[in-house]
């Protein structure tokens, strides 16, 4: 679960890291009034969940009521990468003689913390990464004791950190980590860390993403969840109603399957035969007839979807349930919505055979069969 | 012979007073399994299929002499769970929980480097020997005894794969699940030691999928250490940079780690034919044979 | 540091460990007004720092506002143990069925933190842990992930507590260890914790003692150390102003030196040498003439004194400055209060023997020498 | 020879900026100590006592060779800079400051235990190998060289009985001052092996006190491992139970554990003599020779 920027801000600010002087606005009238209490010039930046907003024109300065006017007009109501702008923070503009990035994420290869520095704050950090990976101090955490004063510190003085400001960049860096930690943090990151002419440091950016395995325990963030997304994919957010692992995709052939590695593994046959995958969705194990009927609502509801593979291989998840769930799902339409090809394995899987109603369903004893066939018939509807 | 489990494994299930744990329980013992006791808090005293429950596991351990565990305990209680099992302690740790927060997980994984128990999972089938036990969810009708040891991150995707294989008597030493989170206890370099190691296995199936740098990091072990053939399979070529692919840990990062690409050209330069079908890797085997 | 039981149960308190309704009272009136507030029957306990209250008639039950009257009364001003009484704990009187006890303290030997629990609470636990150790489980904890709660539920099930109260008990456990840890406690404990006949459970008891050296990062601690004990020995307390490690005893030979070792070596050499050391004090590392002055004044302030034997050995401390503070101290008497015998060896020895006022001090050479010569004054002013 | 220092030893100075540090560094440089950088945070650059001063532990090792440092950083921050010592990593670390919170200690002995780095101390006077270096607040010239080891967990009572020693030509191997405190790094077995496998050092003296089951311990190892003859000596016979005498670490509990009497009756039963004044200490060794 991704926080927005204003709401980053909010709980990095509450741990007492500084930020600047904002007002969340939804209108442009809010906006101006907002300006016109923190003082120009001011930032208008858009809230929504995507990277780059900056040079997407989701950022801008402005200096007077009118230049506020203008840009928070152009931004409220804009589509940026697909999302609807519906909110923008109106922030201090902070007047920076330097930027620098700190952030905290975990290290899967390692199972560990890691903790980072850099004097090469503001840009695109994943780039910095990869031009001039030494540019980044890096600082693996023991997860038993947490991060040692000693390891913001040493970091950094490792990423080359003004002596001037290090103590207070590595204070900042301890608290990132402990608000990572404390709040079940995936990601925390500043980027930029402002440094004015006179030492202040200044988070101007925030990310905070939070594991969602940990929103059980952690309600406050759970809450930031509900004033999320405005705009996100019609069909992304019907999954999430249905509790889908759903990844919409731009091909043509709708694919439904039980367990992330076999559905990854029918996405890539359909590539292999010469289709073009529209989703990853998987129903998850022991999926009973509603998911199946709601898996398949999902696929049908998608219009680049021309031809459908359902591909279940039992193992908690029982064929026959299956085969009911669809054949239930199917017998509401007057005419099917695009071609059903059905291949069940494992659990039941010869009784489920049995109870599908093959009117309504093209039925494949195995994977490589019904994707292939699947694939066809995508391809005879596209001409 | 097998790896990790056997007839003689002596099993105790926490978290076997709920639906799952008594479900599987009995699917384990009707499958063979030597379950011998169930741990859950409060419910010491009880009986659950027939076997005994401990309010610890400890008590389990110490009692029925249990060396193993498999964890069905929610989410929310599960880093507790195997932190109190790694302490019992057992040999061997299976947890089929699903959703356990990663930094409980980074925590256990800790701790997991001072003991000498294999942690196998979380969010994982589990792991079968063919014919003589399975600790875990897993089908067992669609295993069979034989040669082949077979180590994977996903668990729909190992049963297709070991449909392939036992359709063309390719059976298997022991099949472990590895699970499909960002940070699991046995990776795929453990398993493929422990294969290594086992004079019956005579070829090794590798399942891997995109994310982390797990199957990279088995291609160089492979070509360092294995003299038994490993053939391979990695989902997730169509996956899209940035999108978590259903596994926490199947994701390609916007920098462009964690490839299917990577890992089969790791692999594949590593010697280990890596199939486009699970069609192809039971014919990658029966060639290794 | 060692809270008052009212304030240890008031740290529990908030923690949330259920503890009895409860007022403090400095006054008869004030303990008649708690315990008309509270309800019949109440206990009346003494708030000074001594165990066995119970015993030594520190602590009554009072059934009726008379019974109050009485045993506040009674035990208002008492001497217990050489503390005057000056506050009671007026406090709700608990129906229990059974007593347990709960435990945290560091566990020397292993160097790490240790939790117990026994089912035999409501007496003197380290009598218990005597006669029966296993009557007491224990669970040592990794000071790196802190109890883990299965540990807890381990310890109250390797004790025997009822699986009723099991849980409760083992949350009780849980909530005691995260108190010792953030109040960086040394001991911590509940005994008893009493259980209802309708298994609630009440810590009618609650010791909390608090690393000395960790005070500057427990404020709230601290606080409560000022609220602390209002008749300390005199000489104690002085010693606490003077910022020494004193220790009072029962013998008439004074003993100063510096290093905790050194100085206990003196008094088992003024005992061995026939002589009862009349305390332990040590002026620490580095002493300057004030401190060397202050020690003076706290020995001879002791009326038990017959004769004072000052030993140091110099490492960082250096000998002339210990001579110049020992002239300066006794210049000041007309007549030198009680016979004082000084050894220096060690940094700048020979130049404090040179220093010393021989009128006014006897100089010794080695340790022996001093300690039979200190001796040998204290039996004739004894005789 | 010696054990663990020697004018080899490279020494980094923690705290080096405070009036302590920069005191006992001018003192240890004089007694020989080769003492390289001092490590504050924030005065990365500076030069005290000749030597440069580094912002971080790790970059002094780095840069200057060190594989040992001395810590004068207060109580506070004390914890930390232990931990930051360990990760250097550096064979030795002695920790002179007093006062470090008992459960700092706790995590610090909890991360030593996975080193290979001696700790000596906290609150204690650091070590000495006469005539080589010393590291700590030790006055050198009251030790000489030879072939006794000495350690102790007090400091002022180990420079009583070097002085005994040394005015008899007794002189020493190394003398190390382990700490008053009830946590503490290198303990009296760490020790004893140490000059055990010393082949110079050719008897021992072990002074300790009341307070812990240390000194038993130590007995214990006396007698089962132990060649390389020992003396004895115990402060504290008269120490009342339950007070706290200076040494957070000497207090004779309520129940009477502790006592200097049960000490040495263990150590009279590892056969070693032990002495009732320091005096008898040294005549203990001269007789042990």
């Amino acid at each position: 679960m991704r926080l927005h920027e204003y709401q980053a801000k909010e709980v990095f600010a509450d741990a007492g890291i500084p930020t600047p002087a904002a007002e969340l606005a939804a209108s442009v009238d809010d906006a101006v009034a907002a300006a016109e209490a923190i003082g120009y010039p001011v930032a208008v930046k858009a809230q929504v969940h995507v990277g780059g907003r900056g040079k997407a024109g989701g950022i801008e300065l402005a200096e007077s009521e009118s230049e506020v006017r203008e840009v928070a007009d152009d931004i409220l109501g804009m589509d940026l990468k697909g999302y609807t702008v519906e909110r923008v923070l109106v922030e201090e503009a902070v007047d920076f003689v330097n930027e620098l990035y700190v952030g905290v994420t975990m290290d899967r290869g390692e199972g560990k913390p890691v903790a980072m520095v850099s004097t090469r704050g503001g840009v695109n950090i994943e780039e910095v990464a990869e031009e001039d990976p030494e540019a980044i101090a890096r600082e693996h955490i023991d997860p038993a004791f947490g991060m040692h004063p000693y390891q913001a510190r040493r970091a950094v003085y490792e990423a080359g950190v003004d002596r001037d400001i290090a103590n207070s960049v590595a204070r900042v860096l301890q608290t990132l980590y402990q608000v990572w930690e404390d709040r079940d943090g995936s990601d925390a990151e500043i980027n930029p860390l402002m440094v004015t002419a006179d030492d202040e440091i200044v988070a101007a950016d925030a990310v905070l993403n939070v594991d969602d395995d940990a929103l059980f325990r952690q309600p406050e963030m759970a809450e930031y969840d509900e004033e999320g997304e405005f705009s996100e994919d019609e069909l992304e957010r019907k999954a999430d109603e249905y509790g889908f692992d759903y990844v919409r995709l731009s091909g043509n052939v709708g694919i439904i399957g039980n367990g992330a590695g076999l559905v990854m593994t029918t996405l890539d046959l359909v590539d292999y035969y010469g289709g073009e995958p529209a989703n990853f969705l998987d129903v998850g194990g022991g999926a009973k007839a509603e998911r199946i009927s709601n898996a398949l609502d999902m696929v049908f509801s998608d219009e680049n979807v021309d031809a459908v593979v359902f591909n279940i291989f039992g193992g908690i998840t029982r064929g026959d349930e299956v085969a009911r769930g669809i054949n239930e799902a199917l017998e509401q339409f007057d005419e099917i919505p695009k071609p059903v090809v059905v291949r069940l394995a494992g659990t039941n899987a010869e009784e489920g055979m049995e109870i599908l109603n093959a009117d309504l369903v093209t039925v494949e004893q195995t994977l490589e069969d019904a994707v292939q066939r699947a694939v066809g018939y995508a391809e005879e509807v596209d001409q | 012979m097998s790896v990790l489990v056997d007839e003689e494994t002596r099993v105790v299930v926490q978290g076997i007073t709920g639906g799952e744990g008594k479900f599987h329980t009995e699917q384990m013992m009707e499958y063979g399994t030597n379950v011998v006791a169930g741990a859950v808090p409060g419910k010491g005293g009880q009986e659950v299929a027939g076997v005994p429950v401990y309010d610890t596991v400890e008590q389990a351990a110490r009692e029925e002499d249990a060396d193993a565990s498999v964890v069905f305990v929610p989410p929310a209680f599960a880093g507790d769970a195997l932190f109190e099992a790694l302490d019992a302690p057992l040999d061997l740790v299976v947890a089929i929980t699903e959703g356990i927060p990663t930094q409980d997980m980074a925590r256990v994984n800790r701790q997991l480097r001072e003991t000498d128990t294999y942690l196998v999972g979380p969010n994982c089938p589990g792991l079968i020997t063919p014919g003589e036990a399975k600790l875990g969810i897993l089908p067992g009708n669609i295993f069979s005894s034989g040669n082949v040891g077979l180590v994977s991150r996903s668990g729909t995707l190992t049963y297709q794969v070991v449909d392939n294989l036992t359709k063309r008597d390719l059976g298997q030493t022991t099949a472990i699940g590895i699970g499909g989170d960002p940070i699991i206890g046995t990776g795929f370099v453990d398993a493929l030691e422990l294969f290594e190691a086992d004079p019956d296995t005579h070829a090794v199936v590798m399942c891997g999928e995109i994310g982390g740098e797990d199957e990279e990091e088995a291609a160089r072990y492979i070509a360092e250490y294995m003299d038994t053939p490993v053939a391979g399979f990695i989902a997730g070529r169509t996956a899209p940079p940035g999108k978590r692919m259903g596994h926490a840990g199947a994701i390609v990062s916007g920098s462009g780690t964690g490839t299917a690409e990577s890992k089969i050209k790791a692999l594949e330069n590593a010697g280990v034919p890596v199939g486009d079908t699970p069609e192809q890797v039971a014919d990658h085997v029966e060639d290794l044979l």
